[in-house]
């Protein structure tokens, strides 16, 4: 088991994921906020590989991004990065990236090196289901590595129980057919849609993301799935914030509310 | 055999890389694209409007001044005569017509050179469907005319700010914007890029280009095949109409010309061939300018349309494969050829076209030979560009 | 039958009334054209030309929605999609061939939105001979997309800095040139004006469209004539080209359409057939704008290729007859049907086209009428206009 | 006979025909030129209805043309001014001006009015030989008026026999192949076109006109032909000048040289 199912076997309920762009606001900030975000006490954290053409990303964390990349990020350098991080907390680490970065890197090669780091889970939005399946799944399973596929509205029952079989640690679960960052409130169909997969009793646990910036629609999240993922408010909060650890803190704080600091 | 397998791959290049959000919207053109193709009243309804609407068949016009210069018999398949001034609008038109089966009410695009942009927006008022199209801020000041087209033609015009702020942002988000409406809405995709299947879908619908090549030719010279095909690529749509029906006649010489601009090695260039490794590049494995960790280049071409990281992943196997010939083609050549083409010819082309153009000082050839250019473009949208350079370029 | 006679008259109207220095060009011409016409390997060469360099046949489109807006049967003749974007080239072609034939050496024009200017830059360069273009000062400004053509095209623009500083005067000045360049040098005429025998001999070069007209029209409605055939008025060249074949078939309505400019009775109008009377403009007898003392008045129309006083004497006759009806429209009006076709066909028609579809809110006829609309240009060249005027326009 | 027969019959040698436009530079100069012209000495009066569209001429007289129209020149006034000059001097005089002018004032009622006036002769290059011949000629030449046609370089033998035939004053010769005041030199091929003209031993006296602007320019055609016509060149010296009576005197004067009021 790695951290990530360790997390799941643990607690079911309340989970938050937090992303965050790697190498921003500055580029030594990536283990800081690693650290921050372990001692605020979430869950999961997400580290996004900035990359110059997010695809499936909004504004902000494009923004976020470029300026990584522009501070002089690189994989080489996250890596060492997260290795340093690693030292100092167990908290489980998934990192996200556009394939386009592990190609390459070298796939073989950028597996071993998650791996190594002391990192648990991948996600990789634009890989393909079929990809994954044919090509990589043994090497990537055979390291003990979570990859989590994203499921959206329009997914298809079949669809859903077939990256449920491929999942080995918790499914991404698009609140809506919108990109990270787009809409504020969560709506009935919404609702349904969470309702509707719950039905489903899938393997894997669920973490809704996309749209998620408070506490009270973090409570909602938590309400139809198992927690919740945060991207682009926690950006802004960075960008905002006095510091690092500061705006962390602060912000996790704001999300939790009556559990601040509840895992600590 | 070259051609695209069912997984949507043309040899190592293709493939569908895209986010799970747009999954379903692409699946349902995956599934349906090559029936509604093949489908009797699709094909009729295409095939009119391309010829009441579109002007086609467009001539193949044998360029007997260029020819004479080049002692070889030159024949320009002029898509610049298209209505709407470059060959896209063959690709609009099928997929509004697609779109439409499909029942979808709105149309998004992206656009470069501003081309693709204003024959989405003219099939769109021909449909009366709402449209927008994306464009990079650098190239909407540099494609002034197109913008003003797309906008009497009921087209918003959203500018592409980030990045290189030309075509692949533009892409870039045409991308979010489908993500973020993936009900109703097609995305029309300007070039044989993007996820499997638009690229070859795109290319089904500009191989009405080699199409008629083969009979004009058959009509001109006696025989179907031309020695050498030239197309510029900027992602491949127009090079993928005229290659289409030689792809697998090796004895036809394919040259894809794509833009050096300030040269291949300058630091500022778009000859993806050359300085391109494979990579993904909105939703397709092809190959791209790209730095060795995988972040994307920004290029750099004076013609907007070339200005672009990637290529298609039909060129990409045509060029790795040896199946085609890549030449690299400089700001400053392509503009001399522009002045030249317009002398010698009365032919003011695109700024992308002169690329192609430019390619008769590169490649080899026998006396005689016979060599088709895509004339894929009219130059009016560049006519601020060439006014302004017109003192460096004729004395 | 309407026709022209020997002497060079439509009916009272025509003629060469023209200098003793143009008298030995213009015999020259007189005596030459008719032969050439006929003359088997011109019609190759010509007919070669149109096809392949041109794009002919242009394409008979079905306007589906306006069509149903307006309960008739509406045909838009694509002459916007010729080569250089209007029909003045199919003119340009025979002239130049003509001039060749003649051992002319250098050619001149004169333009006023440029259109006839860049066709006659375009087949001087396809000709290799060097080439002067008259515009108006006015026109200069207003149509500035042609005038950076026509330099790409290598032809010199020459301002013309008398009177209105617009159609007339470059006329004017043309011919001037001509009286002091009068060997070697064939002056190209844009329009179905100027003395014998121009008007006849660029009527025959437009007449393909109205040859073209009926086959199609056989083909889409079983029957080779429409019941209307509408054409926009300024010389009244595109308008000979459409009706030429029905000229004589009583039972297909003629609409000739004119710039109101602010309005017949504004005082700014080029509305020559209301406001027009007998006398010689530009060597032919005619109807035209004039003081009581003969003093030929300066127009106004904000589209330059109609802001001419003069019309065409096959016009004046068809007028003066009642075979054709003859259609004021405003500024106003063209500015307004602009956006209407960009918006309902994916079309966005020169200022001049524009005016003839707006003859559809002036005349009757009968539901169900087959309307055949000369869609004489494209409005690249005046997208400046456009998009300044859009917010009037467009709310 | 009329004035201008007259002139021609009394004299065949250095015949100087000034043009000028009426109602130029001021309206009401058209009397006094005339009158200075008579002064000065000159033996033929070309009279210039001004026009809008004068095809023949070229920018010194266009220009000349469209102030006189400005001034308010109409061929109502131009009538009156050359009737009220006529009681002052005989000296023969011709109107020269464009067909549509003639059109719209009615062609009959303008011959009767031209003759009325005192105007001997007219000169409307843009009125075809045929149509003269035609519909014209029977009424102007019952009205004594002398109608005097162009000839050019390019001019048939046939055409001029023809013009010969038609012409009852002079012919009017055409110096080279450009319109008026656009040449400064007479050359070789000039020469050559004037010697085959004298060679053909004409009826008509000619006039050469088109680019004579100086002493010496008028001297060469005064050797080649029986005289000579200026027009931009004196328009220009109009212009230019202090007052209509004295730049008149002084042009003529710089013209004929030692000729000056010879014929006073
Ligand atoms: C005239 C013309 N030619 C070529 C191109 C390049 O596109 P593609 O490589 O898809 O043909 C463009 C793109 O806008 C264009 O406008
Ligand atoms: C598009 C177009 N239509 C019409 C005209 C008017 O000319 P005509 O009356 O000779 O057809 C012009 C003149 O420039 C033109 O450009």
């Amino acid at each position: 088991m790695n951290r990530i199912q360790q997390l799941f076997a643990d607690k079911q309920e309340d989970i938050l994921n937090i992303y965050f762009t790697a190498g921003y606001p500055n580029l030594e900030d990536t283990e800081p906020t690693i650290l921050a975000l372990a001692e605020a006490g979430v869950d999961l954290i997400e580290v996004g590989m900035p990359y110059s053409d997010p695809l499936a990303d909004g504004p902000t964390i494009q923004e976020s991004g470029t300026a990584a990349i522009r501070n002089g990020m690189t994989l080489d350098k996250l890596f060492d990065q997260i290795a340093s991080a690693r030292q100092h907390t167990e908290i489980p680490l998934v990192m996200m990236g556009y394939f386009n970065q592990v190609m390459q890197y070298g796939e073989e090669r950028f597996f071993r090196k998650v791996k190594e780091v002391g990192v648990d889970g991948l996600i990789l939005p634009d890989l393909p289901v079929y990809e994954f399946e044919q090509f990589y799944r043994d090497q990537i399973e055979s390291l003990g590595l979570s990859v989590s596929f994203l499921i959206t509205p329009q997914t298809s029952e079949e669809r859903i129980r077939q990256i449920d079989k491929l999942s080995k640690g918790f499914i991404y679960m698009v609140s809506n057919s919108s990109i990270t960052g787009a809409k504020k409130e969560i709506t009935q169909a919404q609702l349904d849609y969470f309702n509707r997969i719950n039905a489903m009793q899938l393997d894997n646990p669920r973490l809704i993301g996309f749209g998620i910036s408070s506490h009270e629609t973090f409570r909602t999240a938590c309400k139809y799935a198992n927690g919740a993922i945060i991207g682009s408010a926690f950006i802004k909060a960075l960008r905002d914030g006095k510091d690092v650890h500061t705006a962390t803190i602060e912000f996790v704080g704001k999300i939790r509310k009556s559990e601040v600091g509840s895992r600590k | 055999m070259i051609g695209i397998d069912e997984k949507g791959y043309y040899g190592e290049f293709g493939g569908a890389y895209i986010p799970e959000m747009l999954h379903p919207n692409v699946e349902e053109l995956r599934k349906a694209y090559v029936g509604i193709w093949e489908d009797e009243a699709f094909q009729k309804e295409f095939r009119e409007l391309l010829r009441d609407y579109v002007g086609r068949p467009t001539p193949l016009y044998y360029a007997s001044r260029l020819s004479a210069k080049y002692n070889a018999n030159i024949y320009l398949k002029r898509e610049d005569l298209c209505h709407t001034g470059a060959h896209k609008v063959n690709n609009t038109i099928g997929q509004i017509l697609l779109a439409k089966r499909l029942n979808k009410k709105y149309i998004i695009a992206e656009t470069g050179a501003g081309q693709h942009g204003v024959a989405t927006a003219t099939v769109c008022a021909l449909m009366g469907m709402p449209c927008i199209v994306y464009m990079g801020e650098i190239d909407i000041e540099r494609q002034a005319p197109n913008v003003a087209r797309m906008r009497m033609l009921g087209a918003e015009v959203r500018p592409a700010k980030s990045g290189s702020r030309t075509l692949k942002d533009a892409t870039n988000e045409a991308i979010r914007h489908w993500i973020n409406h993936p009900q109703d809405t097609h995305y029309i995709i300007g070039s044989v890029v993007g996820p499997h299947p638009y690229p070859d879908m795109v290319a089904r619908f500009q191989s009405v280009i080699s199409e008629e090549m083969m009979w004009q030719l058959q009509e001109k010279t006696g025989k179907p095949d031309p020695d050498i095909a030239i197309a510029c690529v900027g992602g491949g749509s127009n090079a993928a109409g005229t290659y289409y029906h030689y792809l697998n006649k090796e004895h036809v010489r394919l040259i894809a010309v794509e833009a050096a601009g300030h040269g291949v090695n300058s630091g500022e260039s778009a000859a993806t061939s050359v300085l391109g490794t494979r990579g993904i590049i909105h939703g397709s494995r092809t190959l791209l300018m790209q730095t060795p960790d995988g972040q994307i280049v920004e290029p750099y071409s004076i013609s907007a349309g070339l200005d672009y990281p990637g290529i298609g992943p039909m060129h990409a196997h045509l060029i790795a494969s040896g199946r085609a010939e890549a030449v690299s083609v400089t700001d400053d050549e392509a503009m001399q050829w522009t002045y030249y083409l317009s002398r010698m010819e009365g032919i003011i082309p695109a700024l992308e076209t002169s690329h192609a153009f430019a390619a008769l000082d590169h490649i080899e050839y026998k006396p005689g030979d016979v060599i088709v250019i895509n004339l894929s473009g009219r130059g009016d949208k560049d006519l601020n560009t060439f006014i302004t350079h017109y003192d460096k370029y004729n004395d």
